[in-house]
């Protein structure tokens, strides 16, 4: 049940040029989220709209999230500092399901965050991590301290592995014992984590974006075309995900 | 305490503050957080006869104070919506208005028949919808065409017809009164007006429709001139919409003509809107010692 | 450094930018501020044929992100235009557009004679202002009272005739290729939308004439599609206004279809905005790797 | 010639519970306002339109501007710490001309600021100043170290003088000696102070308020009917004014 709660900014600092990590003191919302769901955030007077971003982390009283700066909202997020209040709706979406047994999450770019919470509260994880380049990475000592192996890849070979996140992933598959897979990131990186995973019949749990109306399933602004059971439908991605079974989407 | 109870088409409501069709789905959404009691009234998503997936994503575009959407009226269908929804709308304390967009008149009219026994307390045409093809708009914009959609529903329907007006015309008050004319027990105005954004990067326009309609405060001055236009000309009662945010913009909305109002894209800012709008109205007639809220209707006083 | 020259119905222009009739005067007071050869062009105040007093204060009201304006044409007449303004504009190496209203078909005829020899580079055929009685919108709301009014003009201006559209119709596509069948060599829009604010204090409409012109960003994407559409229905070049604050806007403008872009309500925020204007788009082309600013026009690409 | 141009907020204080002083750094146009003219103020991205405020004093490097918080935009305005930009667009207007000799000036409410900086450059001044009650009252103790003799009204008698401005307003002309009056306030306030003025034949300038676009005399939002031999005209409160000579204005 989502609730409409303003949060105090403790602490925010830049992951990389672009990238913000912000933690929010919000007891309430530390104690109702799950991995994978997100908070729709007040971004001042001048945006109409809330802007979705996923909780990246929880700890106690505190709600981590990392976000990148792109148009207005989230250039107004960024430069929020520790004492200012935000007007956070959440939390929404239903977030990933978390089977017994190891998870293998795929993130790439800013796709990553949500997949860190899900790392702590899964019964074992490893990773791989994808990024344009070096200086893009963010968060890949805490995904290393929250996971057994973490892969990192960068499409330009500037650090670690030269490539994109389906080598690792095949190999850690091809290795087996995992009980699933959680994949954020890129509609395109989604898609082919989804081909393989089918390729390897490991259920595989995508988290989908859209731009948003409402955040709470009210307004149908942002779907994805599914199918289950035969059944072709326009899901919310806000309500019945962002997570979907990725043999559900239609891509 | 101001009374803030309203007779509209005939209908009493417990206070003149509705939520907007589309942005308030079939209820059960927002009802996870807040009482839906508290509400005048709830106009449910834009139902058509068979069910409709509307258009692909992107469905949104934010403007300056304002949204863009185009959705295309995804709904399950009436049959369905009867079916699945209105067992749980039926068990709230607050008017049910349906809202029905069709194909030909003859699709308009089926689903007045289908809805006037489902317990709905009034049917809401909608004859504005910019986001589809056929029907919607198009009945919208000639006098002709709203006087036979209004009309045919008129002749079948048991409960009060209120007729949606598109604000994309040249006169709304000539559509207003030839919808009048045609028997409908009520407006309601405005629906979008349609607009484009464009990705400059991409080129491409932002909604996958190229187009949308515009709602928000960015046309709350266009929806209050339209609201005074229309009841200068129509006697019947007229519901009003077009970017309320606050109580003291459906005062001025009240002002202007307005009956009740509707809240939309307020609820995305913050999905109380409705409720606060409501305590807003009430603050404002505490102040200004007015008893009824039915007193301020349409009381404008012109330079 | 892009090439930011346009040829715009036979007339060349530097830039693309030109500012919007009545908001920039006859240029003298901005003047003072920025160096007036930097605009591509200037449109100035709209006139009439005989000296007009406009409407009685308030004449603005504020809107979300957006102003209500009734000036209701407040000039020296065309006469005294051509005398007192014309010697001064002339000095300057920028295009000088004349902005003309009339109560009659023969009135703007009148009109076009005087200043068809006083030195301006355009004459802009206002059909468009909601804030006068007679004239103004009237014409612009019908096609066959559009087109009037363009053949009387075109037929006796010696310099290109600009017709400028207004955003309160059903069909501005229709409009337009009514006015271009008539001899039009080019069109500008949006003009403003009719809104209305009401003061809940004093019950009264902000503005002494109750309503006024809707302008600014809030209009932006409202104003963006009308371009897009009337660029698909004509082949003459647009002058695109309504809402531009920045050169993103100015480009997302010119995608959609326009040729040449007016700033009008930015100059009340910023009185430089036409020069920041005009180098935002000069960024975005560079950005992008595009020579001419030619090659953006109507180069959206649908979904 | 005005000018666009950032300002620091130096200092900021409230004088009553809703009028508030505000010192800004602004040497350039610290150096070209005279006294009468007004700034046109930027209030954040949420109003679209700026606020005329009229400059009370100018001293060496800094302008001090006195403001009521009545909508959104001059809550805006109050709201500004020290260390905040503002960006203001100015002097504008034409200001008050000083004849040589004594000054009356007059001034209601928040009309009550502009007189201030008239007074210090004036060649001799004394004033009138009019409030509603004694909590509203402003600048006394300034007015009184810049004036000769400061006449306080209140409205409900709760201060001072009980009534309106004229009362003392034509005391003080009956006793003579001066070279003008030099009125802002409310429209009825200034026309009954133009009423005793030519009943005194005693020459008076009132300064106007009207609802404001572009502030340089470009849009004509914000006309004031004037007569001026014989010709009727719309003149511009921010160009043609916001000081008129009283006997032109067609009240
Ligand atoms: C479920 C979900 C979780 C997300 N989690 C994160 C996260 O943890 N960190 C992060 O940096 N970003 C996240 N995003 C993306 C983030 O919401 C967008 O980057 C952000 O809304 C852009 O807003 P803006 O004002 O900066 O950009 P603008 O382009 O100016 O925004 C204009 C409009 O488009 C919408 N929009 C633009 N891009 C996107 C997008 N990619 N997805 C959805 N709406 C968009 C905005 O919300 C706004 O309504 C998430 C998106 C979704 C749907
Ligand atoms: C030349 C001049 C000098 C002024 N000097 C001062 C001063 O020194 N101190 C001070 O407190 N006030 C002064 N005012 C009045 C001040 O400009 C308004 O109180 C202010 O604009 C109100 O803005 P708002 O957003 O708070 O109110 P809102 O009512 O929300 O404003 C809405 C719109 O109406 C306009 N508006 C509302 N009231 C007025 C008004 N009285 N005059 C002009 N426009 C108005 C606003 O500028 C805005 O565009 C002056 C006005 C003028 C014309
Ligand atoms: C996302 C969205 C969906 C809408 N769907 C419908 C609809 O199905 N039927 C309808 O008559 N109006 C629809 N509307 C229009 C609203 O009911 C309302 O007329 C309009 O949004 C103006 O009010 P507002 O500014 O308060 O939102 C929709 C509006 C939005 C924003
Ligand atoms: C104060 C004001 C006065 C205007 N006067 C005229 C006019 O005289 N003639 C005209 O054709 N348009 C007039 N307009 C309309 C503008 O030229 C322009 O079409 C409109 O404002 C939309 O552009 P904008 O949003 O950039 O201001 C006026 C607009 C404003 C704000
Ligand atoms: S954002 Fe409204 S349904 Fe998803
Ligand atoms: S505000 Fe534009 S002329 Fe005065």
């Amino acid at each position: 049940m989502p609730i409409t709660t303003l949060a105090t900014v403790q602490d925010t600092r830049m992951l990389t040029e672009s990238v913000c990590k912000m933690v929010l003191f919000s007891p309430e919302l530390a104690r109702l989220a799950k991995p994978g769901q997100f908070v729709h955030i007040k971004c001042g007077g001048e945006s109409l709209l809330r802007r979705p971003i996923s909780i990246c982390d929880v700890q106690e009283d505190t709600l981590t999230l990392v976000l990148e700066r792109k148009g207005a909202g989230t250039q107004y997020l960024a430069e929020r500092r520790a004492g200012d209040t935000l007007d956070l709706l959440g939390p929404l979406g239903n977030g990933f399901e978390l089977p017994d047994g190891k998870l293998l999450l795929v993130g790439g770019g800013i796709g990553v965050p949500p997949l860190l919470y899900a790392a702590k509260r899964a019964k074992g994880a490893d990773a791989v991590l994808g990024f344009k380049t070096k200086s893009a990475i963010i968060l890949e000592e805490e995904f290393q301290s929250a996971c057994g192996e973490t892969a990192v890849v960068t499409d330009d070979g500037s650090y670690r592995l030269h490539g994109n996140v389906t080598v690792p992933l095949r190999e850690m598959l091809h290795r087996g014992g995992y009980a699933g897979v959680l994949a954020c990131g890129p509609r395109a990186m989604l898609r082919a984590v989804a081909e393989v995973c089918a390729a390897f019949k490991v259920p595989c749990q995508v988290s989908m974006e859209e731009r948003m109306g409402c955040g709470v399933g009210a307004c149908l602004v942002c779907v994805c075309e599914t199918e289950k059971e035969g059944e072709r439908a326009m899901s919310r991605v806000c309500k019945d995900g962002p997570v979907f079974r990725a043999e559900e989407v239609c891509w | 305490m101001a009374n803030l109870n309203v007779t509209f088409a005939g209908v009493p409501f417990k206070t003149p503050v509705v939520v907007a069709s589309g942005t308030f789905g079939f209820g059960r959404e927002y009802g996870e957080m807040f009482d839906l009691n508290q509400l005048g009234g709830i106009c449910v998503k834009g139902l058509t006869l068979h069910p409709r997936l509307g258009n692909p994503p992107p469905r949104i575009a934010e403007t300056p104070m304002g949204i863009l959407n185009s959705v295309g009226l995804q709904n399950p269908g009436v049959d369905r919506f009867i079916k699945e929804e209105m067992p749980f709308l039926k068990t709230l304390n607050t008017n049910i208005i349906a809202n029905i967009s069709g194909n030909t008149v003859e699709e308009y009219a089926e689903m007045a028949e289908k809805l006037s026994d489902a317990g709905v307390d009034i049917i809401e045409v909608n004859i504005s919808c910019p986001n589809v093809k056929a029907g919607g708009a198009a009945f919208g914009t000639s006098c002709d065409a709203a006087a036979s959609v209004t009309r045919a529903v008129r002749r079948i329907s048991r409960v009060p017809v209120m007729v949606k007006l598109t604000p994309n015309v040249t006169d709304i008050a000539e559509i207003a009164r030839a919808v009048e004319d045609a028997g409908a027990d009520a407006l309601s105005l405005i629906n979008t007006l349609l607009g484009m954004r464009i990705d400059i990067t991409t080129r491409r326009p932002v909604l996958h429709n190229n187009t949308g309609g515009l709602s928000g405060p960015a046309v709350f001055p266009v929806a209050v001139r339209m609201v005074w236009q229309v009841r200068d000309a129509v006697k019947i009662p007229i519901c009003g919409m077009g970017g309320i945010m606050t109580g003291e913009d459906a005062v001025e909305m009240m002002l202007a003509g307005a009956d009740i109002v509707s809240v939309g894209t307020a609820l995305f800012q913050d999905p109380l809107a409705a409720i606060r709008v409501t305590e807003g109205i009430a603050r404002y007639l505490e102040k200004m010692n007015i008893e009824n809220v039915t007193e301020i209707s349409g009381k404008v006083l012109l330079n």
